[in-house]
C-alpha cells in the first residue's frame, strides 16, 4: 500500500518503490512492443488489435479489488501505468474501462466486471457538450462513462439517443454526439473514484509530455542547420528546457495528488484539479512548442509531433472544460 | 503624418460591398487535397470573376491591366473581403502576390507581356522554389544546380516546402548556377514550367490533413535562358524583391481576416454558453484575450500603413517587414487558440473532414503561421542582425 | 495640418512631413542638452530645472491656438514633441500643462493660458484611487487636471482637499493622495481633448520604449560574456528583437491614433484607446525584458533602466487602470 | 511512491502555529541599507529567539545542534512560517542555507566546531564569494588569485554581487590557487575573515532603493590555511555541494512564501473595489491568473518533494534543482507582477519610502529572482546541457 499510518515517523516518498516499478515496467514492456506510437501515424479511430492483451496483462485492473479479478492495488499504482498509456498514446477508453470495472465490482455486477478486465467489452467516456454529451471511443458494443459531481455513471450503448457520427480533431479516435438515456446500467456517488478519472487523465498527460521531450531534445540534437545542430541555438535549447521543466512539474503533481487521493485527505480535490490542469496546461504549451522545434517537419503527419498534439487537447478537455477547471481552481479549499 | 479624407472612400466601400455581395462564392473554398483540383477549379473561377469585374490586381499599376489602387483603398477592399468571407488566396498566392510584383519590377518586356495576364485571369497557377532540404529558408545555402548549355540550362537538385506544386504551372526557382559559389553569389532566379520532363513532385501531408506543401526534384531538367529573369547568376537581388514585397502589403489579406476573425469570435463568444451555462464571453480570461487582440490588430494594421508610408519614400520596403511578418505569424496563432478556448469541448470535433472554413482546421493550418516563409527564430534572427545590427552567430 | 479633403485622392501616411520633424527635432536637440535622462538618477521628485526654458520653447504650445500664444498645430504634432519628452523622461506635467493652456484658451483664460504656454504654472495630473484622486506631480501652486467621462477639469491649489504626501514608486516625481474639491477652475466638456490626454500619454510611452530598444540592444553588442558579445545568443538577441517589434507597433497605432482624433472620425475612441493599451503594455513588458538583458547591472539603480520600467508604470497607470481600459477595448465601436 | 502519515503530523503543525503566534516580531523586517545595522540586529534577535526556542537549524543534523526535522515536518515549519509572516531570512540566508550545510558536508572537525554553532545562534554573518566582474555567475571563469605561501594564502582580486558583504563576518570566498589553470581545476574554497586587512567593500543600490549586493576588492588579503574547506585546488567539489544544495530544498522558504502570498493576493482582490466600484477578483483577466498561480504553487511544492524524494536515493541533490530554481524565480515575478494588477492605481505609491513588507517593494525585489545566483538564461543552459545533453555554444 503507498499509504500507511506509521504512528511515529512521516514522509512523501514520490519515487515508485522496485514493487511499483516493476508494475509500471511490465506494462511499459508490453507497449514498447505491442503499441508504437507510429502505429497510428494512418489510422482512422481504429480500435488497438493488441487491447485485449493490454487487458490481460492485467493493465486495467490494478486497483480492482483482487475478489473481483483485479490487482487490488491503489490508485497510486495506476497512476504510474497511465502514465506509460500516454506515452503510447493508448485510447482513453483505457480510463473509461478502468473506472467502469471498479463501480461494477463495486455494483456488485461482476461478470461485467470480469469482461472489461480481460478486454472482451470497452468502456468510452461522455463529456457534456452543448445540450448533450461527445462520446468519445464509444463504439458498437462498448460502454460509456459520464460524471457529473460526485456522481459516476455507466451507459450501455442501447441506452445512449441521438448518436450522431463526427469527424475528431484527434481522427485517431472515435467520435459522436449524443445524448445519454435516463436508465444507467451503473450509478456510483463517490468523490474519490470521480476525482481518480481526472487524474488519470493528467497521468496519460504526463506520458505525453515524456514522449513531448523526448521527441523535442532529440531533434535539437540531431537536425543540423548552419552547419551546427539546432540544440546549440538558445532559441530552441531555451523551448527544450521548458519542456522538460513542464514534464517535471506536471509529473510531480501528478504523483503527489495521487497520494493525497489515496489517503483521502481534505486537500485532494484541489491537488487533483490542480494536476488535471497544470498537467493539460503543460502538455498543450509543450506539443506546440515540440512541433515549432521540429520546423516545416513539425507541420507535416510524417513525424509524431502533431499526433502528440491533437491526443493532448482530447485529454485536456476530457470530461471538464479547462476553462471552468481553471475557474474551479480557485473556489476549492486548499490547506495551507 | 497626413490622413487625406476622400470624398470618394465611402463610395468605394460601398461599390466593394455590393459587388462582393452578389459575387462571393456561397461554397467555401474547397482543401487543397492530393490532387488539388477541386481547389483549382474554384479559385480559377473566382479569379476569373473578379477580374470580369475589375478587382484583379487591384494593386497592380495599370499598364499591366491591374486597377492601380492607393493603400487606404486596399485596406477597404481587404477589410470588406474579409467581411464578406471571400476565398483566401490560396493557390493563386504565389502568382498573384509573389510572382506578378517580380516579373513586373525585373521582368524582360516579353515575360511581362507573356505571364502577367495569365496570372491576372488566374489561368496559370505558380509555385516558389526557393527552399531545400538542409538548407531551411536560408537562400545562401542554395545548392540546386544549373549548368548553362547554349539556350538551356539543365538544372539537377530538389527543393523542398513548396506550396501548391502539385497543382501548378510555373516555378520561381532559384538555382546556383555558379558552380562552387558560395552563399548570395552565382544563383539565378528562373521561371520553371513545371510540365518539364525530369520534375518529380512529391505532395507532403499537413497535420491538418491537406497537402500544403511538396518535394520537388529536378533529373537533368531543360529550362530555356530566355526564363531567366533579371540576370544569370544575379537572382538573389530579384528574389530579394521577392521577399521584401511578400514582407509588405503581401500580409494585408491576412491581417483584415484575423481583425475580422476576432470580431467573429466575439460574436461567437457572447452566443455560446459554456457546461455552466453561462455565456463564454462572460469568463473574463477569455474576454481580456479578445480586447487584447481587438487592439493588436489594429495596431498590426497601423504596421501595415507605416511600413507602406517609409516605401512611399523609397524604391524597395525595407526590412521592417519582417516585423509585420512575425506578428501577424504569432497573432495568427493567437487568435485561433483562443478559438479553441472558446470553442472547448466543440473543438474536438470536425464538422466535415476536411473543410477550410472551419475554425479547428484553421486552428490546425495556423501552426504554419510560425514556420512557412521563415521561422519565428529566424524572423527575430533578422530583426537582431539586419535592423539592430547585434552580431550573428560565430 | 495634418488631415485634408483633397476631393479626388486618399492618403494614410505616418512618417512626419519635413516641416513636422523639425518642429519634433527642435524639441529633440534641446531635451539632448538640458534633459538627459541620467539627470534623474539620484533624483526625488525634483522639478526638472529647465522647465521654463522647455516651456519657453514652445513645446507645451504646439497644438493651443496661435491667439492664445500656441503654435497652432494639432495633436499630431503634439504626438512628435510628447514622444521626445518620453525619451527624456520629461515630466508627465507636461500633459497637464499642455491640456490646462488649451482648456485655458477654449475657456477665455487667457492670462492662465500665456502662464502655462511661458513655463509661469505647471499642471500636475489627478488620477481615481480609491475614494479620492493621486496627485501626480502636483507641488506647490501647481493646477492639476482631471477626466471623467467627456469632461475635463483644471483645478488650482486651493480647491484640492485631504492632502497627504507619498512615497512614489516613480521616486523621481512627486505623488500625494488628496480630494478635488467641488468648484474647478475650468471645466470643458470635449471628447477630443479627452483623448488627446490618454494619446499624449501613449506618445510619451513611446518615446520610454525607444530608448528601452536603443538601451537593450547597445548592451547587447557591448556586454561580453563567455568571450563574446553577449547579443550573439539568442536568449539576448530575441528579447532585443521583441522589443524592437513592440516599439514599432506601438508608435505605429499612436500615430494611426493621432490622424484618426485630428481627423475627428467616430473610430478615434477606439483607435487612442488601443494605442494606450498597446504602448502601455508593450513598454512594459519591455522595460522588464530591458532589465534582464542587463542582467546583475539591470537590478542596480547605477543603470537606467530602473528608471524606465518605474516611468512606464506610471505613464500606463495615468488617468485610467489598464485593467478596465483593456475591458473597455471589448466595447467601444469599430468599423471593419 | 509512499506517503506515511504521521499522528504526530497536526500536533507538530499546531505546536508551530503556537510558538510562532507568540514570537514572531509585530515589526516587518528592516531593509537592508547602505550600513544595514537595523537588519543585522532584528535578524540576530530573531535567530536568537529561534535557536532558544528550539527552532533553529531545523533541517540540520542533530549532532550539530539542529533539529534533524523530516522534509514533511519542514514543509509544514515554512508553510506556518510563511503564514505568520514571520521574516525572510535576508541576511542570514548564506549563513544558514549556503555556509552550513557546505561546512556540515564539506568542513573540518574544527572549522564544524567553530563555526556552526555561532551561525545556529545568528553570531556570525556570511556572504557568498563566488561571481566575478566579467565571469557572470560562471565559476569556471574565476580569476581572483590566491598565492600560498608558508600558511597563507594572498588573496588579490575582486568579486561582484556579493549580497551583504557590508554587514558579513565572513564569507565564503572562491578562489584560483593554481596559476594558469583553467574553468573548474585549480580553484580553492575558502572562509575569508571581512575583517582583515586589504578587503575593501562598496556597497551597490538595487532598483528597489536596498543595497541588497555589494562589489568586494581584495588586495594583498592574507588568509590563513587552514580556512581552506576541502583541500587546496578542490574548491570545485565544494562549491557545486553547496549549490546543489542550494537549487535542493533551499527554496522552500520562498515557495511557502509565494503560495501564501498568492492566497493573500485572492484575499486582496476580494477586498479592493476598482475604479468602476466592482471587486477586482470579479475581473474574470485577473481571477484566471490567481487561478493558475494557485495550482502553479501546489505543483512547485510537488518538485520539491520529487527532488527530495530523488535526493533520498542518492548523496547529493541532483543538477534537477536547476528546475526549482528556474520556476521558482519565475513564478516570483508573475506574482508581484499579478500584484501590482490589482493593486492598480495603489501600486504608484508606497507607505513609507523602504518597507520589506510592502508589496510595491516585493514585486521591485522579485526582478533580481531571474538573475540572482544564475540567471533564467543560464538556468535553462544548464537544463538543456547537463539534463538534456543538448550541445553547448561552440
Amino acid at each position: 500500500m503507498a499509504c500507511r499510518d506509521t504512528g511515529d515517523d512521516q514522509m512523501i516518498d514520490l519515487i515508485p518503490s522496485s514493487e511499483q516499478g516493476a508494475i509500471a515496467e511490465g506494462v511499459a514492456d508490453f507497449l514498447r512492443e505491442h503499441f508504437p506510437i507510429d502505429r497510428l501515424r494512418h489510422s482512422r479511430g481504429t480500435v488497438d488489435d493488441n487491447w485485449v492483451d493490454l487487458a490481460q496483462l492485467g493493465a486495467f485492473g490494478v486497483s480492482v479489488p483482487e475478489e473481483s479479478g483485479g490487482i487490488g492495488l491503489g490508485v497510486v499504482e495506476d497512476v504510474l501505468v497511465f502514465r506509460e498509456f500516454g506515452r503510447h498514446l493508448v485510447s482513453p477508453a483505457a480510463i473509461g474501462t478502468r473506472v467502469a470495472a471498479i463501480a461494477a465490482a463495486a455494483n456488485g455486477q461482476e461478470a461485467l466486471c470480469r469482461d472489461l478486465l480481460k478486454g472482451r467489452r470497452r468502456a468510452g467516456l461522455a463529456t457534456p457538450a452543448g445540450s448533450g454529451v461527445q462520446l468519445l471511443e464509444v463504439g458498437t458494443g462498448d460502454l460509456c462513462v459520464a460524471i457529473s459531481g460526485e456522481i459516476l455513471q455507466v451507459f450501455d450503448t442501447d441506452q445512449l439517443a441521438d448518436r450522431e457520427e463526427l469527424f475528431a480533431l484527434d481522427e485517431t479516435l472515435t467520435l459522436a454526439r449524443g445524448r445519454l438515456g435516463k436508465a444507467p446500467l451503473i450509478t456510483v456517488t463517490d468523490r474519490s473514484l470521480v476525482l481518480s478519472v481526472r487524474l488519470l487523465a493528467a497521468a496519460m498527460l504526463c506520458g505525453v509530455l515524456d514522449v513531448t521531450r523526448d521527441m523535442a531534445v532529440d531533434y535539437a540534437r540531431t537536425r543540423q542547420q548552419f552547419g551546427v545542430p539546432i540544440g546549440v541555438f538558445q532559441g530552441i535549447k531555451h523551448p527544450c528546457a521548458d519542456i522538460a521543466l513542464a514534464a517535471e512539474e506536471a509529473w510531480s503533481q501528478v504523483a503527489y495528488a495521487s497520494l493525497m487521493l489515496e489517503a483521502e485527505l481534505p486537500s485532494a480535490a484541489f491537488d487533483v484539479t490542480a494536476a488535471k490542469f497544470v498537467a493539460g496546461d503543460n502538455a498543450l504549451v509543450s506539443a506546440r512548442a515540440n512541433i515549432q522545434i521540429h520546423g516545416g517537419m513539425g507541420f507535416t503527419d510524417e513525424v509524431d509531433a502533431q499526433l502528440l498534439l491533437k491526443r493532448v487537447h482530447v485529454l485536456h478537455q476530457l470530461f471538464d472544460d479547462p476553462r471552468l477547471v481553471r475557474q474551479s481552481l480557485l473556489e476549492l479549499p486548499l490547506e495551507i | 503624418m497626413e490622413f487625406a479624407v476622400s470624398a470618394k472612400d465611402a463610395k468605394f466601400r460601398e461599390d466593394v460591398r455590393e459587388w462582393l455581395s452578389v459575387n462571393v462564392p456561397r461554397d467555401p473554398r474547397p482543401p487543397i487535397t492530393l490532387a488539388g483540383a477541386e481547389q483549382v477549379e474554384f479559385m480559377r473561377r473566382w479569379q476569373r470573376k473578379l477580374f470580369d469585374g475589375g478587382w484583379a490586381g487591384i494593386s497592380w499599376p495599370e499598364e499591366y491591366g491591374g486597377r492601380g489602387l492607393s493603400l487606404v483603398e486596399q485596406v477597404i477592399w481587404y477589410e470588406e473581403y474579409a467581411r464578406a468571407g471571400a476565398p483566401e488566396a490560396g493557390c493563386l498566392f504565389c502568382s498573384l502576390q509573389h510572382a506578378a510584383p517580380t516579373l513586373i519590377v525585373k521582368g524582360s518586356p516579353e515575360q511581362k507581356a507573356y505571364y502577367l495576364p495569365r496570372i491576372l485571369t488566374g489561368e496559370d497557377i505558380w509555385c516558389q522554389g526557393f527552399s531545400e532540404p538542409g538548407a531551411g529558408s536560408d537562400l545562401a545555402n542554395i545548392s540546386t544546380r544549373g549548368t548553362v548549355e547554349c539556350d538551356y540550362i539543365i538544372v539537377n537538385g530538389s527543393k523542398i516546402w513548396t506550396s501548391f506544386a502539385q497543382v501548378s504551372d510555373y516555378q520561381e526557382l532559384v538555382i546556383r548556377t555558379q558552380p562552387g559559389s558560395k552563399r548570395h553569389k552565382g544563383l539565378t532566379w528562373i521561371i520553371c514550367d513545371m510540365r518539364l520532363p525530369g520534375i518529380t513532385i512529391r505532395p507532403i501531408k499537413s497535420l491538418d490533413g491537406e497537402y500544403h506543401n511538396c518535394e520537388v526534384f529536378y533529373d537533368n531538367v531543360e529550362i530555356p535562358v530566355v526564363n531567366v529573369v533579371g540576370k544569370i547568376d544575379d537572382g538573389w537581388s530579384v528574389a530579394m524583391a521577392t521577399l521584401s514585397f511578400e514582407r509588405g502589403t503581401a500580409f494585408m489579406e491576412t491581417q483584415m481576416r484575423l481583425a475580422y476573425t476576432v470580431e467573429k469570435l466575439i460574436g461567437l463568444a457572447r452566443l455560446l454558453k459554456g457546461a455552466d451555462g453561462r455565456p463564454i464571453i462572460e469568463d473574463g480570461g477569455i474576454a481580456s484575450q479578445l480586447s487584447r487582440l481587438r487592439a493588436r490588430s489594429a495596431s498590426l494594421k497601423a504596421m501595415t500603413y507605416m511600413g507602406a508610408s517609409r516605401a512611399r519614400n523609397s524604391d524597395m520596403p525595407g526590412p521592417e517587414g519582417t516585423y509585420i511578418a512575425l506578428r501577424c505569424g504569432e497573432m495568427k496563432q493567437e487568435v485561433y487558440r483562443l478559438a479553441m478556448e472558446i470553442l472547448g469541448p466543440q473543438g474536438m470535433e470536425r464538422p466535415v473532414e476536411l473543410a477550410t472554413q472551419d475554425l479547428v482546421q484553421q486552428y490546425l493550418y495556423s501552426y504554419a503561421a510560425t514556420i512557412g516563409g521563415g521561422t519565428s527564430e529566424i524572423r527575430r534572427n533578422i530583426i537582431g542582425e539586419r535592423l539592430l545590427g547585434l552580431p550573428r552567430h560565430g
